[in-house]
């Protein structure tokens, strides 16, 4: 059995998480197939709410998976699909079959998903989110009623260390931490100077929480540029597409496992961040090949 | 000022389909500053649907008028009670409050509307209005800096920009549009009242207006 | 004007394409007589409206001829007439008249033989859907 | 009041041979509201006109319909014959059966030739009379800016009797002018022009100048301008009948076009003309100049003017020697052909580039080194000072005060925009002219003919006894007004504003004098509260109709 993510936080020095990404569709052989690779390779899973807005099988179903298989799950929370009461009974939930990490996220926009006619909820923010967490965990739920049996869960939230302009996340940011966090998961990153500068500006906020460096992995200069376009909060440098580029056809996918790889080298000799998010959207099988070439 | 924008003719035809004569009613108000059911739109939307008929060999006989204000019922009845008894059915080219206005006073008629409400807002060019306010019941603007997040950001997000925001401090969905957010803190900045955006937010009573809204004066 | 009638209704800006219809007709330089030409101050003076009501009215095309572009008397006449006809042809599109039965000409005082082509070619394009 | 339309035809000395008039006369008398139908055969002549005269003083009509050659040439005379005959011009409606119809078709063209005066006659069924009313209007002139070409205006402007109030953001008038040593071939130099002006202006009775004064504000229309003026503390609000802009330009060494910072060697025109003035003062004579010329593509005749004149100066004076780089020389105003002959003459010696010169300095001296084109290799000249190329901008203050005034800039950002009818010094709103430098493409010869050219439109405009308007002609129905400020922005003249009227209600008003009768308001307004008397919506729409009726 793994060990809870919240020690694992406390006792590594360099945390490792990735996806398990839900399917579209009823059927749970793929992902279990993707969690049994997995569980014992990181110190959690974390299991994307509808990612890109785009419907799947539930996140919290996802996570009773990797419970089944003995991994430890981190449960997603978007604001976009569900309003304040069905958070608090998800949570409740949740957290009563063991799953008791949670990341708390706004939520991409309807517009990018492939629903793009639904009413998006966005009754809480990510910021609200969280509070609402800290809520439960004290016992009451956020009308100020007791619970008949409490929760404990540990937070987790999000970060662009590459926004454009970066004042107003930080702002966003500051209220995260001010509500309290155990972890935070960020966008992809691929520029480590701006990574360092983000770093700075978080240690003088907070020293609690623990930072896992978000790595996407790229398939692709096209991809790369793609993603550039449409996926939001996602920012490939230019350098890097050409790099892609460069590599000889069909190899594009293993340039990028070498770049993720040569990424998270960095990160971990350099102590930049307490650890990384491998995030292979879709290609969960390569992720223990990121790994390698990362000499995790 | 309510903004509206004509329902493309396809649409229109498919509502007027089996009626022969019909009257066409236009508004001198927010429709008319907004270009969509002026006196003028009226005169191009009834052109349009005579030569649509005519193109198809049935006849389509339209009577023309202008309310000074849809929404108001004496102005309704004193501009259309005669021309109603004339027709089967009536088309307003007035925003939804028109429409249903015309269909209230006159119930035996079938009222079909020309136009799509489409928000409050104000001209940003000639010709080219952009939402302002989404009628919350609930207003914050005073610590917003005058930019309403809960319609010009997408997401209706109240303490600070999501992690979408694209290059330039622009908007997830639109690369075109400003992140609400990014332009508040810029006032705010230059206000020298960034605090209060720092300031966390409780989750907003999105019942402040309990729906459909009523509003009564003090000495109604 | 009855459905079969062929008549093109031409709005002609005084300042510039009024005097082209003059110049080619010192010239006896002769085109399409179904041509009737409504003298307007400027271009920008038509609107949707004046043109979807020439339609309806059973012009089979309509031209709508102005300075050309930067030479408007009035700045802005000419290339807000070019947008107007613009959605004036959608509007036509949607009633199923399409086939480029009104246009947007923009003519220098002294170019008849533009003038007769364009007039020749709104004949032409309407004798064609005519025989259809 | 019952609608009496009398016609004529004119059949053009009986040359109109492929109209059959009588057929037409038979068919229009048919009409209703038809008082008769007379043909002639020539309306423009004594004859034609001495029969219609008579013709109308007899019938009682209150229309009148001409078939005849084109509006362009007998529009005018007939309008004329009816306000004598104390019937309103507006009450006429013309068929042009002659150019537009018998000269332009093959073969019998009665039956067009009947279309187009059954489309007359509909439209004059809607004719309205416009009235014309002599209405006050203010004869002072706002000129801003007190440089040459301003002063030169305020003096014009008080010879043709207009008064002017001269307003310059300077302490001191003068502007630019100093700043030019000589011009070759003229005896007066610059400076003595100068102060000959400011010695004219002082002594004139008509002209007020305010120094260090700026215009903050301006409302109103031609014939009533309201401009606030603001000079240090004190605000002044004064009227105005007309404005004329000579605020002139401004010259800069742009960065990207030089790679080199301006410094001892690197020197500007105008540091090379205090060279010129004093040569007795410098320690050493530079014993070779260089200038560059025209390095960004686009060049104004500015830097050639100065250039080709100082360095005639330099070659009088210095005698140094003297080479100007350029990558294209536009000599095609007023004597600069013969300026560059001189020059050349004088041992200028003119070298050709395509790509931007290399600039560098070498043990104190500037080194130039370009690509002769002509030549066709690489030239290097080592020159004591070098006299950079500066770019003519348009002056701080010109964008704000454009938007004030809702007046447009063209592409460079100078006054008055690109479009061929506002040359030489028209904006488009009417009574606000441009003179001089500020209007981007400088050239002296003309600037003196830009200024007698705005000041005599506004001498037409503002010095008669009675300036007569077409009252009303555009107008705005108060009642259907809704104020959505659509008009305002469409106008290209700047001539519609919003005022209170009786009801306090807010509603647009045309004012008749500033508006051109383009008609695009009328088009525009969504409310259809416009009304254009002549080419008003029903009226088009009557001619529409009139378009292959069947008799």
């Amino acid at each position: 059995m793994a060990i809870h993510f919240r020690e694992a936080l406390k006792t590594k020095d360099f945390t490792v998480t990735t996806e398990a990404g839900p399917v579209k569709g009823a059927s749970t052989e793929k992902m279990q197939g993707h969690i049994e690779l997995l569980k014992d390779r990181v110190d959690a899973l974390n299991v994307t709410d509808n990612q890109s807005s785009v419907m799947r099988y539930p996140s919290l179903g996802t996570c009773l998976l990797v419970k089944e298989h003995g991994g430890e799950p981190i449960l997603q929370i978007t604001c976009r699909d569900r309003n304040r009461l069905a958070i608090q009974a998800d949570l409740l939930f949740a957290y009563s079959r063991g799953v008791d990490n949670v990341l708390c996220l706004t939520g991409d926009s309807i517009d990018v998903g492939d629903h793009k006619e639904a009413k998006p909820v966005f009754d809480l923010d990510s910021a609200q989110l969280i509070h609402l967490v800290h809520t439960l965990n004290s016992g009451k739920d956020m009308a100020g009623n007791e619970l008949d049996g409490g929760v404990d869960f540990c937070i987790g939230a999000s970060a662009t260390p590459s926004a454009d302009p970066i004042e107003p996340q930080l702002v966003k940011f500051q209220k995260k931490l001010d509500a309290g966090v155990d972890f935070i998961q960020t966008q992809a990153v691929y520029d480590l100077e701006e990574l360092k500068r983000f770093m700075e500006r978080t240690r003088k906020m907070d020293e609690k929480a623990k930072i896992l460096a978000g790595i996407v992995l790229l398939v692709g200069a096209k991809m790369a540029a793609f993603m550039n376009e449409n996926v939001p909060g996602i920012f490939v440098p230019q350098y890097l597409i050409d790099e892609l580029a460069q590599a000889p056809k069909g190899t594009g996918l293993s340039k990028g496992i070498e770049i993720a790889g040569r990424l998270i080298r960095q990160i971990r000799e350099e102590r930049i961040c307490d650890g990384v998010h491998i995030m292979a959207i879709g290609r969960e099988e390569r992720v223990p090949e990121i790994l390698e070439a990362a000499g995790l | 000022m309510i903004i509206a924008e004509r329902k493309p003719l396809e649409e229109i035809k498919s509502m007027l389909s089996g009626y022969k004569k019909i009257l066409l009613v236009g508004c001198r108000t927010c429709v008319t500053i907004c270009w969509a059911g002026g006196e003028k739109e009226v005169g191009i939307l009834s052109s349009q649907l005579k030569l649509a008929s005519s193109g198809e060999g049935n006849e389509l006989s339209i009577l023309e008028a202008t309310v000074e204000r849809q929404c108001e019922k004496e102005m309704v009845i004193e501009e259309l009670r005669d021309k109603v008894q004339e027709v089967e059915a009536i088309l307003s080219m007035g925003c939804g409050v028109g429409v249903q206005t015309i269909a209230e006073i006159f119930e035996e008629k079938p009222v079909f509307p020309a136009l799509n409400t489409t928000f409050i807002g104000m001209p940003e060019a000639e010709g080219v209005w952009v939402e302002k306010c989404g009628t919350c019941g609930d207003c914050m603007l005073y610590w917003t800096g005058g930019i309403c997040p809960v319609v010009r950001c997408a997401k209706g997000l109240l303490n600070g920009p999501c992690g979408g925001t694209r290059k330039g401090g622009k908007c997830e969905i639109d690369p075109e549009k400003d992140c609400a957010w990014v332009l508040i803190y810029r006032r705010l900045e230059k206000q020298g009242r960034l605090d209060l955006m720092r300031k966390y937010y409780e989750p907003k009573n999105y019942r402040a207006v309990k729906r459909p809204g009523r509003v009564e004066a003090a000495t109604a | 004007m009855n459905r079969e009638d062929n008549k093109i209704v031409a709005f002609c800006c005084e300042h510039s394409a009024y005097q082209v219809a003059d110049k080619a007709g010192r010239m006896r330089l002769h085109y399409p007589d179904n041509v009737r030409i409504i003298r307007v101050p400027c271009a920008g003076r038509v609107d949707v409206q004046h043109i979807l009501k020439a339609f309806e009215k059973g012009a089979a095309g309509v031209l709508v001829m102005g300075c050309q572009e930067g030479a408007c008397q009035h700045l802005t006449g000419n290339t807000r007439a070019k947008k107007r006809v613009k959605y004036a042809e959608d509007l036509l599109k949607e009633v199923g008249i399409d086939g480029g039965r009104v246009k947007m000409v923009n003519l220098a005082p002294d170019m008849a033989q533009r003038f007769i082509r364009e007039v020749k070619e709104m004949a032409e394009k309407i004798e064609g859907e005519m025989r259809r | 009041m019952q609608v009496r339309i009398g016609i004529f035809l004119c059949d053009c000395g009986e040359s109109l041979k492929n109209i059959d008039f009588s057929r037409i006369r038979g068919d229009l008398q048919r009409l209703e509201d038809i008082a008769f139908v007379d043909i002639s055969h020539n309306l423009c002549l004594e004859e034609g006109v001495k029969a219609m005269t008579s013709r109308i003083l007899a019938e009682n009509i209150n229309r009148v319909v001409i078939g005849a050659c084109s509006p362009e040439l007998c529009e005018h005379s007939f309008s004329r014959l009816l306000k004598g005959l104390r019937l309103n011009p507006s009450l006429l409606s013309l068929a042009n059966i002659r150019e537009q119809c018998s000269w332009a078709h093959e073969g019998d063209v009665t039956g067009k030739a009947l279309e187009l005066m059954r489309m007359a006659v509909n439209k004059a069924r809607f004719l309205q009379p416009v009235e014309k009313k002599d209405i006050p209007v203010n004869k002072e002139v706002l000129v801003v800016g007190g440089g040459f070409s301003g002063m030169r205006s305020a003096l014009e402007l008080s010879r043709l009797g207009l008064r002017t109030t001269l307003v310059e953001r300077e302490s001191v008038s003068g502007g630019k002018l100093g700043e030019f040593e000589s011009f070759h071939g003229i005896e007066t130099t610059p400076e003595e022009m100068l102060s000959s002006t400011r010695k004219a202006v002082k002594e004139n009775a008509d002209i007020k100048v305010l120094t260090s004064a700026e215009v903050t504000r301006v409302e109103g229309q031609v014939g009533d301008f309201t401009a606030s003026i603001g000079r240090g503390e004190e605000k002044v609000s004064q009227s105005f009948g007309a404005i004329i802009f000579a605020t002139g330009y401004m010259t800069k060494i742009l960065p990207q076009d030089f790679q080199l910072k301006p410094d001892v060697n690197i020197i500007s025109q105008r540091k090379l003309v205090e060279m010129l003035q004093a040569p007795g003062k410098l320690e050493r004579r530079p014993g070779t100049i260089g200038f560059v010329l025209d390095v960004s593509d686009e060049n104004s005749r500015l830097p050639i003017l100065s250039t080709l004149n100082n360095a005639l100066a330099v070659k009088e004076r210095l005698g140094s020697e003297v080479y100007v780089f350029c990558k294209s020389l536009k000599v095609d105003s007023e004597g600069v052909e013969k300026l560059y002959r001189e020059a050349r003459e004088r041992g200028v010696v003119f070298l050709k580039f395509e790509e931007k010169p290399r600039i560098s300095k070498e043990d104190g001296r500037v080194k130039v080194e370009a690509r002769d084109v002509l030549l066709g290799e690489e030239v290097t000249l080592l020159c004591d000072s070098l006299v950079a190329e500066e770019k003519v901008l348009p002056p701080e203050g010109t964008e704000a005060l454009s938007s004030l005034l809702n007046i447009g800039t063209d592409s460079a950002g100078f006054y008055q925009d690109e479009n061929v009818h506002l040359y030489p010094v028209a904006s488009e709103r009417k009574g606000i002219f441009f003179v001089g430098g500020c209007k981007g493409d400088l050239d002296f010869t003309r600037t003196l003919a830009d200024i007698s050219s705005a000041t005599m439109s506004i001498y037409k405009l503002l010095s008669p006894e009675k300036v007569i308007v077409e009252v009303e002609k555009v107008k705005v129905e108060p009642e259907k007004c809704r104020a959505c400020l659509t008009c305002v922005r469409v106008c290209p003249h700047g001539a519609i504003q919003m005022v209170r009227v009786d009801t306090e209600k807010e509603v647009a008003k045309i004012y008749d004098l500033a508006c051109d009768g383009c008609g695009i308001c009328a088009a525009i307004c969504p409310a259809k509260a416009i009304r254009f008397e002549g080419y008003a919506d029903e009226q088009i729409l009557a001619e529409v109709e009139a378009i292959g009726e069947s008799l």
